[in-house]
């Protein structure tokens, strides 16, 4: 029993902390300007976009523990590129279909590819059925993958975003998303790898879930390491705001749900490749039931530390609360969590 | 104790109703060019001021009805009921003037406030002095028969549309920070003022930044003696509208009723846990108005706004927050991809009910203060 | 529109208060020696049992709102007599039913009776039905009062304690709690009066509910000014505890909760004989709905401030937590209350 | 990363399985009588030593078995998991004594203690010495070759069943109160000694009040030098148990089996707000045994414990008290009836958590130092 991060891990972690420590914003204006190019460059050269890529036996080059390092990197920076849509989600769907053609070129960064995902962002979109459907985290993407049911079982298909998506006002400014409310004609649909197996679902939601909770970890940790900073030097009554107790322990709480979050999503990722499907799948759905109900609550906390600066768009604290609240719905909230949680627990006793 | 109406206070109602009925201008909250917004907002203060409804518990001296501040409460109730647009804000500035203002100033400023013809801002805050109001570094220095004010005042609301401005700035650096702040009455037109909206989370410009450089204010506009702004404020923060005197508790009404039609169009309210999640929203808001409710008669009865206003502060800050959590939370993903866009606008501007008017940690100073906890 | 006690009803009030002060305890010790008869007495001489006997034209002596000042002194004092029990809710009952004479010896102190209540302590016990009941609030009463379905309509019902009940360990030290497992029988009780309204019951319910509510004020006020003074007195750190800003937070937030409860129901007392029924209903489960939802937290603070030593048994912080918990749950949490109010306020939109 | 025990802890676990099985006394929780209780603790502590399940991660020379503290872990997870009577406690005691101890003082002490042939209480905090331990005012004068204590100690739990106890008294008045304090082991049979049980507001008798009139102390039973028992107290303190060291997760996972029988026998496991809020306690005990897991693989790795150990006691006090919660929810009127008495009792054994071992207030005061808050 060891829950600590081998040497080769925490170098990993420094690498992509490096990265994404230069590519996200500093303040909301440069959204506009980064170059996201170069972010996504640097994450293909240092390897990271193909951790779910598998080896000559199938093994995942990284297991979940390497991809929730990358995920809390990038979300700290609020790094703008689909490291999650693409590297994790449509990455995994395409290694687990045993599509390793279309998955080397997401593991290269030359193609990308979003998750096509339903109308209430709850989970991967299983077609064919009813819209509305959302291309979510789609920047630099032409398609984004989905499920079909077919005769040969459960397939992954891709959706070209080309035509019939209109580009979404999303609250995250660092995700790119599209909405589509016209019916999907499956004969247009391009099938990608084999069929894949229940298990294999479980395994990708357990995956696609920790992943969602370590970029939340990571927005909150960096928001509440900024409002920490703030305290120490924003002076009013002649003393640092962080000398009340009110703002310490406002500080305190925040810390507190943060690390928590940490410490339930890092067992999470480490599960996506230790244990069985099922409970990797409750190991993340606990994270994720965490995670989304705190991350509201912490980001909030970081606007209030900034006080009149942190309610203004050119702060970047409500940068962190879009990304927050988005991942706070993307693969279901608190409720849907612990809905499926007590679904588990529940029945059969 | 009675929570109806005088027989007056009904027949004001009455006739109130009907007038807001014929007189509310139809589409006004379709309006969103922000020049058309404020020019209407403008017109809409003239109208109120010509039938008799800005002012009222003003004295009768100073162009007011003299009534109670029953009268008020009932307008804003009405208003915020019928959805007319916001009132005009008059009550605490005019105070102010007649309170420490000469009787030149009294003459000069006081029926054009109340008639809407000039339109005002409050310049307090500044980057550096927020909660901490008396830290201000905005300077006004002597100059023969004027001052000459430098700084930089922020979080002015209505900055971009204001005819003149109550100013505060520091007189003397030398005496303890409360002692040197001086209040001014100065016209937005001067050269060296510059206003920069400030645009909030939401991606909505509600307030502004204001720039001064080297304005010049003549002695005459100074309200009050040198050193008398931190009491003229505090007056003036004393009569900070709650949320009762902005209409706020009706306006929760409405909202409360969207958030019920939109659970209901998702068919949710055959879930027990949304069924009282809206009735706790019920029971939020009628708290906060009863809490006003005793609070206006405890005015009215002739106590001096205390600290028991930040009671309604910190209801108001909950009541309002909770809120947008639920529609978050019945909204689910629609909130997040636009599809109801106005609702992540207006949960991001329900954060600062909380920081704007004194923190909610700074009414818990207050109140700790009031129940003889010790510094 | 005028949220202000008339000069009468300040009188009252002290009256009340003047009385409650001296008749509850002061430790959890003393709940062995007071003089309860004492206090009845008092409370009788002031005429504070009688006030909802009816005058010549069968209006109340007093108001719910009187019955309101009465019960939140009674409740600071945590004085353990029955006068919810009898002065208000049996007395209510009695005074519906028209049975002037019973109700005469209730207001005069001579006779006193308590209410059964169902299992869950949630609503007045209506026989004929399955059990368990509770008497409640029993203290010097041999019978309480309950609802029989008649062929009449709703009758009022004396329950005799002396044989079928077991006095019950309840967590309200301030009460006497006694209960029935076994069926009663119908043809063994006493009808008292004439037939209650679906009007009466509804007007009845309001009263209690505001009752209970203004009983949990009390508690929590005074609560509150206890761990207050504490805070001025108690020192650590060479400083008294309250001028640390969290414990300043903390009795702020109780206090503001506690103030809030009480405008939500001096507001229900006042709607209990001045509004239609229903209207007055939904005022005091609005009331009840705060009241019920704060006294747990308020109460906790209150012991919290009080630290280790408001733990302690010998202190008197449990005893206002064990009213204000008991108070929650009688007559219907605030999860009860809530769905009440939604079937009100959600139906027939 | 790895969450699995290795082939060595799996094996340890297995055979402490197999051996608590056989070991634990039977009908042990139905033990009511406080004096029969106290017997069978220490009964209960010898068959654990003579199994060497005492002290196993203490160095060799004092008696340990040099093994890493996940042993200890795990000792605590499966004696939990079997809910066998709660484990001695002398990790924190032997460490004090083994680290400032004499030669002399190790030998006389060391054995029994881990034996369990003596038992210890801790005589630290006082009526007016709470949170702010170093005002404490229990006073050692020295007399010749003995000290002479005077004063009163309170939360010393177990301080009616203890054989010796190990007591923070001020020997200089002089000099600043943290420097003033030292440390003695001290026999309770001494004349003096007069110890009266503290009942809580649950009505049970949890911990207790000591007397201390003119006790004598051999000064060679002082631990440490003059001045030094501050440090030695806060060594205790550091090392003094958090949730995962006492069980409680085990415990935890008990009570909320519990809680979930009793929702069903209520019916009310249809319900999806229950069910929500089941999932959500069993979320709040995952979320803890996952922070006591790292933090326990980072004192395994040699890192002292630290200030991050606050952040699972917040979590517990959370988890306990939400846990009582929903307890009192799911029982409605039964926990208050005295039906269920035995979940009032744990309510209000639970509101304390918060309390001991530094406040939840003070648990914050110490993150926030951790991240370099100013004072």
């Amino acid at each position: 029993m060891r829950a600590l991060l081998s040497d080769e891990q925490r170098m990993l972690k420094e690498v992509a902390g490096q990265i994404a420590g230069t590519s996200g914003p500093v303040n909301p204006g440069d959204l506009a300007t980064l170059d996201r190019s170069a972010a996504w460059r640097a994450l293909a050269q240092a390897g990271l976009l193909a951790l779910r890529a598998r080896d000559e036996d199938g093994t995942p080059v990284g297991s979940g523990v390497e991809v929730a390092m990358v995920a809390e990197a990038t979300g700290a920076g609020l790094v703008p590129v689909p490291y999650l849509g693409s590297a994790v989600m449509a990455m995994e769907l395409l290694a687990l279909a045993g599509a390793e053609e279309e998955a080397g070129e997401l593991a290269d960064g030359v193609a990308r590819a979003g998750v096509l995902l339903d109308g209430n962002l709850e989970g991967l979109a299983h077609l064919p059925g009813d819209g509305p459907w959302y291309g979510w985290d789609i920047d630099g993407a032409d398609h984004a993958l989905a499920l079909l049911d077919t005769v040969d079982g459960t397939r992954v298909v891709r959706v070209p975003l080309g035509t019939g998506f209109a580009g979404a006002d999303g609250a995250d400014l660092t995700r790119v998303l599209a909405r589509r409310d016209a019916p999907i004609d499956p004969a247009t649909l391009q099938t990608v790898g084999d069929p894949l197996t229940a298990e294999d679902l479980t395994r990708w939601e357990a995956l696609a879930l920790a992943a969602v909770c370590a970029d939340t970890v990571g927005v909150m940790r960096s928001a509440v390491t900024k409002a920490v900073d703030y305290a120490k030097e924003r002076v009013q009554y002649g003393v640092p705001i962080g000398s009340f107790q009110a703002v310490q322990h406002m500080c305190a709480e925040a810390y507190v749900s943060t690390e928590a979050a940490a410490s339930a999503t890092n067992y999470a990722a480490w599960a996506v490749d230790a244990l069985d499907p099922e409970e990797a799948l409750l190991a993340a759905r606990t994270a994720k039931a965490h995670c989304a109900g705190v991350a509201r609550e912490v980001t909030e906390t970081v606007m209030q530390v900034f006080g009149g600066i942190g309610q203004t768009y050119e702060h970047i604290a409500h940068v962190h609360t879009r990304r927050a609240l988005t991942n706070r719905q993307v693969l279901g909230d608190e409720g849907a969590q612990l809905l499926r949680i007590a679904d588990v627990r529940l029945t059969g006793e | 104790m009675d929570y109806r109406d005088t027989p007056e206070e009904a027949a004001f109602r009455a006739t109130l109703r009907g007038w807001l009925t014929e007189n509310i201008p139809a589409g006004w909250d379709k309006v969103e060019d922000p020049e058309a917004a404020a020019r209407l907002r403008r017109s809409w203060h003239r109208t109120l001021y010509q039938a008799g409804y800005v002012g009222m518990s003003w004295p009768v001296e100073y162009g007011g009805r003299g009534l109670s501040a029953t009268y008020d409460a009932i307008l804003n109730e009405e208003a915020g009921n019928l959805n007319a647009p916001p009132l005009p804000s008059v009550g605490y500035l005019g105070r102010a003037i007649f309170t420490y203002g000469s009787e030149e100033q009294k003459q000069q400023f006081l029926p054009s406030l109340l008639s809407g013809e000039v339109q005002w801002c409050q310049g307090f805050s500044e980057p550096e002095a927020g909660s901490d109001l008396a830290s201000l570094r905005t300077t006004a220095k002597l100059d023969g028969d004027h001052y000459v004010v430098n700084g930089q005042k922020m979080w002015t609301s209505g900055g971009q549309y204001a005819d003149w401005c109550m100013l505060l700035a520091r007189t003397d650096p030398e005496v303890p920070k409360h002692k040197g702040i001086s209040c001014f009455l100065v016209s937005m037109s001067e050269p060296g003022v510059t206003v920069r909206p400030i645009v909030i989370a939401s991606g909505e410009a509600e307030t502004c930044e204001v720039f001064w450089d080297e304005v010049r204010v003549p002695v005459a506009q100074r309200l009050g003696e040198p050193g008398e702004g931190w009491r003229i404020a505090m007056t003036t923060v004393a009569y900070e509208r709650g949320p009762a005197d902005i209409g706020f508790i009706a306006t929760y009404r409405r909202t409360l009723a969207k958030v019920e039609r939109m659970a209901a169009e998702r068919g949710l309210l055959d879930r027990p846990e949304t069924r009282k999640q809206l009735a706790r929203a019920y029971v939020r808001g009628e708290v906060l108005r009863l809490n006003c409710v005793e609070q206006l008669a405890a005015r009215v009865s002739g106590q001096q706004p205390g600290p028991e206003g930040s009671v309604a502060k910190l209801l108001w800050a909950d009541a309002e927050q909770s809120l947008q959590h639920l529609a978050m939370d019945i909204l689910g993903a629609d909130e997040l991809t636009g599809v109801e866009s106005g609702w992540l606008s207006s949960y991001f501007t329900s954060r600062p009910v909380s920081v704007y008017g004194g923190s909610a940690q700074i009414q818990k100073n207050i109140i700790a203060r009031m129940l003889g906890l010790p510094r």
